[in-house]
């Protein structure tokens, strides 16, 4: 029957005749009170537990996070990279370590990859009907524990050689492993400051450098070409007139003497020496 | 205030019923910790869900800043990561929780299966189990391909080449998977849309019926 | 604009305004390192910007002449052939730009300016004068 | 009597104080996870704009009414793609100290137009390819079809920052 609007009372609903009314279908659980012991409501009693674990767990997930960065490579993929030791996700190596044997690798791969996992998880699927007896407790299930147990350890097994087996290969390609990567990337990280060209419209440069041989490898605006060919800007940080123009004369490393080729080249003493003047000048202010 | 607004709606579309049920169920003295610790292993199941929860929010912040395309996919998720503010926390707990979540399951599988609670009538819940078992590792497999870069790249065609051994329909498995025959931007674009949309549709139905039956059937009794 | 920049519509409709021609010289021997040539490769684009930007309007540069034959009269002869196929497919003015000092003191026929290593200034003055001369 | 003030204080049943900490462990929980998210999402807005699009030109006292030629290098940032432009811009300081950055780009087909380089057209630009020539403020006299583009104008602490490029906002055709 309606109700009147401003009626406080809860609309009550005509029943749906379509809808079976089950009074009290088996499936409703059985009142707990049939086991003994201190059942207690869901919420909140129960639930506050369940959060209360699910709060430790989010502290724990919270600090690995932010201790730990998630992983990403250098560069993007490179399908061309032919030394990279391809690895599939962690839960996936036993079934890669699988392929590795000799009756699931070549002729046999199809066990490899169809049988042996077909009956891993389809057994673990049909579990219920293919242990189909009352007995709960998995002592008292001989044939269903053990053969789980057996999985459990082969799938730990397989996955530890797989680990190990990559830890191995990566030690061999670069030996010292992490420690050496980290070295390699760390100069890289702290790049030089941008040192600018000093007096760039000095005599010296405009007809002494730009016609010297100095040019053919430091390049037009002293950048040169790191890390073979060092930058002359802010050189003058690390050499003095003297130590130039000794660099000139006899070369340094691998850069060899360039004193007769810019003689050759019509370039006189005076020019060099102003050069090398020039070239002290070029300090990171 | 509150109060006011829930028995307004509640006078109209009778919700209490809905979730009193739920609240007011009684939880058996075997499965609560504070009775016997040894019953921890009764919370894998919602530390499970519970991850999922995660993943799924985190998932979904994370497409607003990546890109599912080979030339911008490495450069986005570096720049979410490192340019965006808590972008490393986000990534952070999509990654770790990939992880996590398969780790959680796993337990709670264990635990249904030592406890024996897939005997009838709950057989149905486990199948629904292992389903959902088998769409997280396919949710791991795709999303392990998306960062773009060397180990993803190279994980990704070593599965492949696994699923193409299958005999007879092996190679139209690596076709689908692939988008076309090799590993590249058609891979990228079909596992993001599998990652993204298939798989957690699946997974949200499954996850659905799970918990319904759950309901329906109560928890498995004491041993 | 380079020739890499053109389709036939826009060429016929504006041709007119694009009266010179950018010839670039890279002279390699062949000598070189492979990062040596790299290097005079980069000389020679920091010296074509020099003309190619300020009269982005009016200049076409062509594919670069890289390689220069040991007989400096032939390579003469070579330029100044090219320059005057480029006069004669329309252009009024060509320009080689260098940036191997060897080409420094050379004359080539058809070839209305020749720029070494120019810098910003000097390729200004030198072209603006070239198109007042002629203009 | 001390008593009395304690019976008024209200009980917190059992009850009620489960309810309370199962909504803060719930609060905390819900927070844990998507504060961090939130803050990932609203980043765009919090993110520091002011120096990505401002670039510092010159001082403004080496500015005068005659324009002067300034090369500066905009980066432009967009996510992760990141472009390092080569500008240079004509500015010119009125005698009301009003600055006015214009692009030395020619409206009619790009070359770079220079200053009071012509006998012709004193204290103009003029376009060295086909004649082109604008007024100090931008205003196209002859070829070119637009005024000369200009870019935002900031100035702080005697410093002239130039931002976007866009169309004349002087020249009233």
């Amino acid at each position: 029957m309606a109700q009147g609007k401003h009626s406080d009372e809860k609309v009550l609903y005509v029943g749906d005749s379509r809808v079976r009314q089950h009074k009290n279908s088996e499936t409703t659980p059985r009142d707990y009170t049939a086991y003994p012991g201190k059942s207690e409501t869901f919420i909140p009693n129960f639930l506050l537990k369940e959060w209360i674990v699910a709060t430790v767990f989010m502290v724990g997930f919270m600090l690995l996070i932010i201790s730990k960065p998630a992983p990403l490579g250098e560069t993007p993929a490179n399908p061309m990279n032919t030394d990279f030791i391809p690895m599939p996700d962690w839960y996936f190596l036993f079934l890669y370590q699988l392929l590795k044997y000799a009756y699931t690798a070549d002729a046999y791969t199809v066990f490899g990859t169809v049988i042996l996992p077909g009956l891993l998880f389809g057994a673990l699927t049909l579990a219920p009907f293919l242990d189909s007896g009352e007995e709960r407790r998995f002592y008292k299930r001989p044939i269903a524990s053990s053969l789980m147990i057996l999985s459990l350890v082969a799938v730990v097994y397989l996955t530890y050689v797989s680990w190990t087996h990559y830890q191995h290969e990566l030690d061999k390609k670069n030996p010292g492993g992490k420690a050496v990567q980290e070295e390699k990337k760390k100069p890289e990280k702290k790049k030089a400051k941008a040192v600018a060209l000093v007096a760039e419209d000095d005599p010296a440069n405009k007809n002494v450098y730009q016609k010297s041989t100095c040019l053919m490898c430091h390049g037009t605006d002293l950048k040169g070409m790191p890390p073979g060919v060092p930058t002359l800007l802010g050189i003058g940080d690390k050499y003095s007139k003297e130590e130039i123009t000794k660099i000139i004369k006899e070369g340094i490393g691998t850069m060899t003497a360039q004193y007769d080729a810019n003689i050759a080249k019509g370039l006189t003493d005076q020019d060099l020496d102003s050069l090398a003047e020039w070239l002290s000048k070029q300090k990171s202010e | 205030m509150l109060k006011s607004i829930y028995n307004w709606i509640d006078e109209r579309l009778d919700i209490t019923p809905l979730w009193r049920d739920v609240a007011d169920h009684e939880v058996p003295e075997h499965v609560n910790p504070a009775h016997h610790f040894s019953a921890f292993v009764y919370c894998f199941g919602g530390l499970t869900f519970f991850v999922t929860v995660i993943q799924i929010l985190s998932g979904m912040f994370l497409t607003m800043y990546y890109v599912p395309d080979i030339m911008n996919a490495h450069a986005s998720v570096n720049y979410l990561q490192n340019e965006v503010a808590f972008g490393n926390i986000v990534r952070g707990m999509h990654h770790f929780g990939a992880s996590l979540v398969i780790v959680m399951m796993f337990l709670h599988t264990l635990r249904v299966f030592f406890t024996g609670s897939y005997k009838a009538p709950r057989e149905m819940n486990w199948v629904i189990g292992m389903l959902i078992f088998m769409v997280m590792l396919g949710l791991g497999f795709t999303g392990y391909l998306l960062p773009w870069d060397d180990k993803a790249y190279f994980a990704t065609k070593v599965g492949i080449q696994i699923a193409a051994s299958v005999p007879l329909i092996g190679d139209q498995i690596k076709e689908l998977l692939q988008g076309g025959d090799i590993v590249g931007a058609q891979t990228i674009s079909r596992f993001f849309a599998i990652h993204v949309f298939f798989l957690p549709g699946a997974l949200l139905g499954l996850l659905g019926a799970h918990f319904f039956m759950i309901r329906k059937q109560g928890i498995s009794g004491p041993l | 604009m380079k020739f890499s920049e053109w389709n036939e519509a826009d060429w016929l409709s504006l041709q007119l305004y694009f009266d010179t021609c950018i010839l670039p010289i890279t002279a390699l021997s062949g000598l070189e390192a492979p990062w040596q040539m790299k290097h005079a490769l980069e000389r020679l684009r920091d010296a074509l910007d020099t003309v190619e930007v300020p009269f982005k309007g009016r200049t076409v540069t062509m594919p670069a002449v890289q390689y220069r034959i040991a007989d400096e009269h032939l390579f003469v002869q070579q330029i100044a052939g090219i320059a005057s196929n480029c006069k004669a497919s329309g252009f009024k003015y060509v320009i080689a730009i260098s940036a191997a000092n060897e080409l420094l003191n050379l004359s080539i026929p058809n070839v209305d300016l020749l720029l070494v290593n120019p810098d910003k200034s000097t390729s200004l003055k030198l072209v603006g004068e070239l198109w007042q001369k002629q203009d | 009597m001390s008593n009395e003030p304690k019976k008024q204080k209200k009980e917190v049943t059992r009850r009620q104080f489960l309810a309370y900490t199962l909504g803060g462990t719930g609060g905390f929980l819900a927070a844990s996870m998507i504060v961090p998210m939130v803050r990932f999402a609203v980043d765009p807005l919090l993110q520091d704009k002011g120096e990505s699009e401002f670039v510092k030109v010159i001082a403004l006292d080496k500015l005068s009414d005659e324009p002067v030629s300034v090369p500066f290098k905009m980066l432009q940032k967009d996510g992760w793609v990141e472009e390092e432009v080569d500008l240079t811009a004509w500015i010119t300081k009125n005698a009301s100290g009003q600055v006015q950055a214009l692009s030395p780009i020619c409206k009619h087909l790009g070359c770079t137009v220079n200053w009071n380089t012509e006998k012709k057209y004193p204290n103009q630009y003029f376009c060295p390819c086909h004649g082109a020539h604008y007024e100090k403020n931008g205003k196209n006299l002859a070829i070119a079809t637009a005024p000369l583009d200009e870019y935002e104008v900031k100035i702080q602490d005697n410093y002239v920052y130039l931002g976007k490029l866009g169309p004349n906002t002087k020249v009233t055709t």
